[in-house]
């Protein structure tokens, strides 16, 4: 009998939790590589903070924070080419904003406005997926056009641990190993579906195993491993761009808040559990020690640097606040490139009611 | 007596059947520890333990597939779909699973299983966690379909639901979950389904609603009296439907709106302008109006208190049936 | 010009399309080497090669789901669902992922695809494999669906739909597949989507239909020549509908009948006869009636002919409305 | 990196082509067992090719044969108490009757009668279904029930190759290994779906590797090996009864006629490789040669048992046909328990055109 004991599954670390590693390999990073990640990384946990506290104050929707995720989607976004398509769930804020997605963007999102799920055109990055495992699905046939029209960009997939157990994933990787399609697979496991422990989602070891039903690459990583993330994800996505087909990548992390900011945490997980994953897993850390073992990053250009990230927040903010407020007559611009004659009656009931009480 | 929002009117109908029969079950995602999202099932798994109440793997097929065989084999699960727009992941084990075990099996097989789950606007949620989707199991026969709009019908129906024999989907309105208290009897008690509620009596105007937009109707024919006489009929469950209600009240009054916040097209409404077009076409006096839901997705919450049924686009619907 | 049956210019529609235009492509299952169960895709494969014609693993969403990555990427894919029994399993990648990606992206991304699916009773198919599921779609915006009854109509309708620049869902009366041949063009030509065709013309009664059950409507049409002076419309599609060509032929006649092979609740009829109940109330001289599939599961092969509308059936309903 | 290729899975096989074997192993199938293992099969083949010509014949409706797998189907259902629960798909009659469902039954399900799918009270064997991969949801359901009522029955769910790829499949693989609930997962691995041959319905080299994306235990058998399957079957059986879980079986196997009734495979394999799967790996042949080794069984025993088989299908066929066929009326007793009013308003309609028709 086929038994998950006897697999031997290593994770991927470069970078311990005191940011000491292979000397050898972390010279293979640049200083500069080093900084960018870490001022993305710093940049994601500024903005997550303040987006956490205007939902607060009421000035944003319910929000996904994703604190403790940093290294995972910076690592991995990171590893790409701007031309690379990206699917990401409502939790991808940082992956989105470093693959390029402006922040007003993000504020017209958390905002609820019609022009929320309008990515820039030029940039590849699909809407912000609410149905769980179903941008997979996506990211696959995505990824399937550019193998036939003989491009090279891959599409990289977000999502979570519970999402693995959904039906879309499956097929997703199914398809996305019969047709060798260019297409990386990124689950971050942060250890909870809401609160739902990955215990109780999965009876397999680790999620990278799940690669081996579909005889696709599977591999694990340590997502609070800035480094590792980044060689994992550039390595997996050079082999897709060169037609060796798709790879999953399970990445560990934590989330450090909440799932979003209806969700009460300490229903269902442990403050020592948190703590332990605050005090000595933070991706921040770790990869900050190392910057400062190569005396490339002060205290002063930290503050500086979130002080920067902060003003740019604020105008990013008061830009998206600016745009008109969307009516609803807008919408039925979008359902159809051209409204049916019965739903063009609705658009324009809709205007006039709203000329009506608008008192024109 | 006690005075009940309609989750806790909820969660008091699943505790008590849960005590009364050992073979009521519960089963979703989040529904355990965490006692639901909105907390229906808060303090079921202390009270209850593992062995009844189980926070299950996130696959909404799985859900409802796993319970068609609970039921099959002795169960009667209440199984949770966290948002109703979730549902469409499970259209194959509700539509043609669930509802036709009984048939396909030419009644060996049975299939008493309750799948609750939110819906509804207002709420400013994220995509596809405000759809109103009961036309779709309106149309898939086998299904129950049971939308209470208050504590005290919530209750009685869920218990009656539970002691169904077959599939049932109790769709509950998450903008009412919180939003009145009412006296709601302590004991267990049964509210037959098929049974509409006339919420008002009224001469001049019939609104035919159903789950959330009911306190709506109610408010607005509240607003209009002296102007305009309204009845309001709360349908509480579209399957089975209370034809004989409705046929006497239109009967009456000769003017019908009807309310949802599906969007318009195939949403339940024409099924009901359909059945009046053909068992009551010669009471009308006006023309049947809908006030419903556009034919787009649910949008985006900046927009939706205009998209969604609401008291101006409600009393101009009453002001044009009164010009007949 | 060359005599047709239906899936003979569905399978030429494809075939010149995907000629004229290298993004036009072919997944589903078994639609490659063996040319589909109903051979509506033979010799694609070998002409096309495998970079446009796919046999996919057997899995509805999957082949949905990936064909919106496909369509947003620059192909225009025609997805196979082999029944449209089996479409349940596709029910979020069509009516949540596929309807709505223009409208979740704002019109950044669209999704140009047409899904066909043969549908329809009378030919003794095993269990969910004959139930015309278009009431659940039609409640779906975002997705078109158009439902040919005949061979010219499917290739002019077929091509119009490729072209679009939305998901149409495409289904086709397997009943019809070879039952008749026709006159159908050589060269390529579209028919709007939106636009139904009068059948027949006819004053005492309009017989309102599409797909499968319109040949059935246009013989009872010819039958009660002489003593019932009948109209048949022909919707063509249902999203966008041609409510003008509806409304003419209702003013005209006075008198309705809605027929079609799904159950009848909340099916598509329940649509029109709202919206005749909604905008033509006045014209009407007789009740609205619908000829439908019962409300109930498709029933075995034994008993199918009598669940279907019929001859007898439809004629009773005539006779009925010209009691009026 | 995880990679399929350094999983090593080999296939349990008892009896080679020749009925040749371990003297040891063979010698722990007493004559009866494999007696009874022969008859049956033997019998389903005779069913099934009485029930192909009679669906040639236009005596019963489209038809799905299975000729090919009878050892599959007999060796595993064989292995089973009375009272496990089977969840079979369209192409199980030989696993349905060896279960105990009675052969009339079978004639209603082909003839199309309502009481197609009505199995006898007493007996656990859920209808026939037709959605692909469905069926694996509710047998994991119904070994949940067992498991929490405390009975030692065990669920069996039969599907084929093709079924891996649903999402179905793999939400009830995973809610299975979750609740370690006691569900066998009988995969006939016939080599295709229709006309898509395995290599295009996914990428992984066997489907018992699939297991492991579950944590779930896994085992490839030789299909048409009757001990080998009836062995593994067992074991599987016994530790889910045991409460050690839910198994994945692989059985390798092929069916020697088309999909249905309407198919024509000549469309998608070659006439050498169904030859070849006749010649060489007939299950009955293999078993057959050891029961000749044995000196339990001659031609004219042969004989006999296919005559009697022949008669008894005759008799079912003419009992079948003697049931009094079912009226439009009779399935809305079947909607729900008790009919909606305007449900019953329909079956009083039909009733009362039935009574026309009939000129009452
Ligand atoms: C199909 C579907 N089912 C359920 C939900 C509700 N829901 C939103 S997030 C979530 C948990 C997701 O967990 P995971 O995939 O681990 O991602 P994480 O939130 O941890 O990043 C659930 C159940 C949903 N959005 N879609
Ligand atoms: C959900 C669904 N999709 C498609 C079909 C059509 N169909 C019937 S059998 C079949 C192939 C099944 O192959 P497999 O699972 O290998 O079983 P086998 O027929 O080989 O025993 C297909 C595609 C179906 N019945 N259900
Ligand atoms: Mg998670
Ligand atoms: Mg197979």
């Amino acid at each position: 009998m086929i038994d998950q004991n006897e697999l031997r599954i290593e994770m991927v670390q470069l970078l311990d939790e005191n940011g000491n590693g292979e000397e050898e390999t972390l010279q293979s990073f640049s200083d500069d590589l080093l900084l960018t990640l870490y001022q993305w990384m710093r940049k994601a946990r500024v903005i997550d903070e303040r987006l956490l506290k205007m939902q607060r104050q009421g000035r944003i929707g319910t929000y996904a924070p994703f604190s403790g995720q940093e290294a995972a989607q910076i690592g991995s976004v990171l590893a790409l080419d701007k031309e690379d398509w990206l699917f990401p769930s409502y939790r991808e804020i940082a992956a989105c904003l470093a693959h390029g997605m402006p922040l007003t963007q993000i504020f017209h999102y958390v905002r609820g406005h019609v022009l929320g799920g309008k990515t820039p055109d030029g940039l590849n990055i699909f809407p912000i997926q609410i149905i769980i495992g179903a941008q997979t699905l996506h990211a696959t046939g995505c990824a399937w056009a550019t193998k036939l029209k003989g491009e090279r960009h891959v599409s990289v997939c977000y999502f979570g641990d519970g999402a693995t157990s959904e039906g879309d994933f499956h097929e997703a990787l199914n398809f996305a190993a019969v047709y060798q399609v260019p297409v990386i697979f990124f689950c971050q496991n942060n250890h909870y579906a809401i609160s739902v422990p990955i215990q109780k989602q999965t009876a397999s070891r680790t999620i990278a195993q799940k690669a081996l039903a579909y005889g696709m690459k599977g591999v694990l990583v340590d997502g609070n491993d800035v480094l590792a993330v980044y060689k994992t994800t550039k390595e997996a996505v050079q082999m897709a761009r060169e037609g060796k087909g798709p790879v999953l990548i399970e990445a560990l992390t934590y989330r450090l808040g909440p799932h979003t900011t209806s969700d009460d945490p300490t229903k269902y997980r442990s403050e020592e559990e948190v703590e332990r994953w605050k005090r000595t897993k933070d991706p921040l850390h770790r990869l900050r020690k190392l910057l400062e073992k190569r005396n490339i990053w002060t205290d002063a250009q930290e503050e500086a640097w979130v002080a920067q990230v902060n003003d740019e927040v604020t105008k990013a903010y008061e830009e998206a606040a600016s745009v008109e407020a969307p009516s609803l007559a807008d919408i039925f611009r979008y359902v159809y490139d051209e409204p049916s004659p019965l739903l063009y009656e609705q658009q324009q009931e809709v205007i006039r009611r709203n000329r009506v009480k608008e008192g024109k | 007596m006690a005075e009940m929002t309609m989750i806790q009117a909820i969660h008091d109908a699943m505790r008590q059947e849960m005590e009364r029969d050992e073979r009521v079950i519960v089963l979703g995602e989040d529904v355990g520890k965490n006692g639901g999202v909105f907390r229906a099932t808060d303090g079921l798994f202390e009270q209850f333990g593992e062995a009844r109440v189980f926070d299950t793997p996130l696959a909404e097929s799985g859900i409802i597939g796993t319970s068609i065989g609970l039921a099959a084999n002795g169960f009667r699960p209440i199984a949770e779909i966290q948002f109703l727009g979730f549902v469409y992941q499970a259209m194959d084990q509700l539509a043609a699973q669930a509802a036709r075990l009984r048939f396909r099996s030419a009644g060996r097989f049975t299939c008493p299983l309750v799948v609750r789950s939110p819906y509804g606007g207002g709420v400013r949620t994220p995509e596809l966690h405000s759809d109103a989707l009961e036309g779709l199991f309106a149309h898939s026969p086998g299904l129950k379909i049971v939308m209470p709009s208050n504590a005290y019908d919530a209750k009685g129906l869920f218990i009656s639901a539970i002691r169904d024999e077959d599939p049932v989907l109790f769709l509950e309105p998450m903008k009412l979950y919180r939003a009145f208290r009412m006296e709601v009897p302590e004991e267990p008690y049964e509210i037959p389904l098929g049974k509409a509620r006339v919420v008002k009596e009224g001469e001049d105007v019939t609104i035919i609603s159903w789950g959330a937009s009911v306190p709506l109707a109610a408010k607005i024919a509240e607003e209009m009296k002296g102007k305009v006489d309204i009845e309001v009929i709360d349908l509480r469950s579209l399957q089975p439907l209370d034809w004989d209600t409705i046929y006497s009240s239109v009967s009456k009054t000769g003017r019908v709106m009807i309310v949802h916040e599906a969007v318009k097209t195939n949403g339940f409404g024409a099924e009901i302008a359909a059945l009046i077009g053909e068992r009551a076409l010669f009471s009308l006096s006006a023309p049947i109006v809908r006030i419903t839901g556009y034919d787009t997705p649910y949008p985006v919450p900046s927009v939706e208190d205009d998209w969604l049924p609401n008291a101006a686009r409600m009393i101009e619907g009453v002001q044009m049936l009164m010009r007949y």
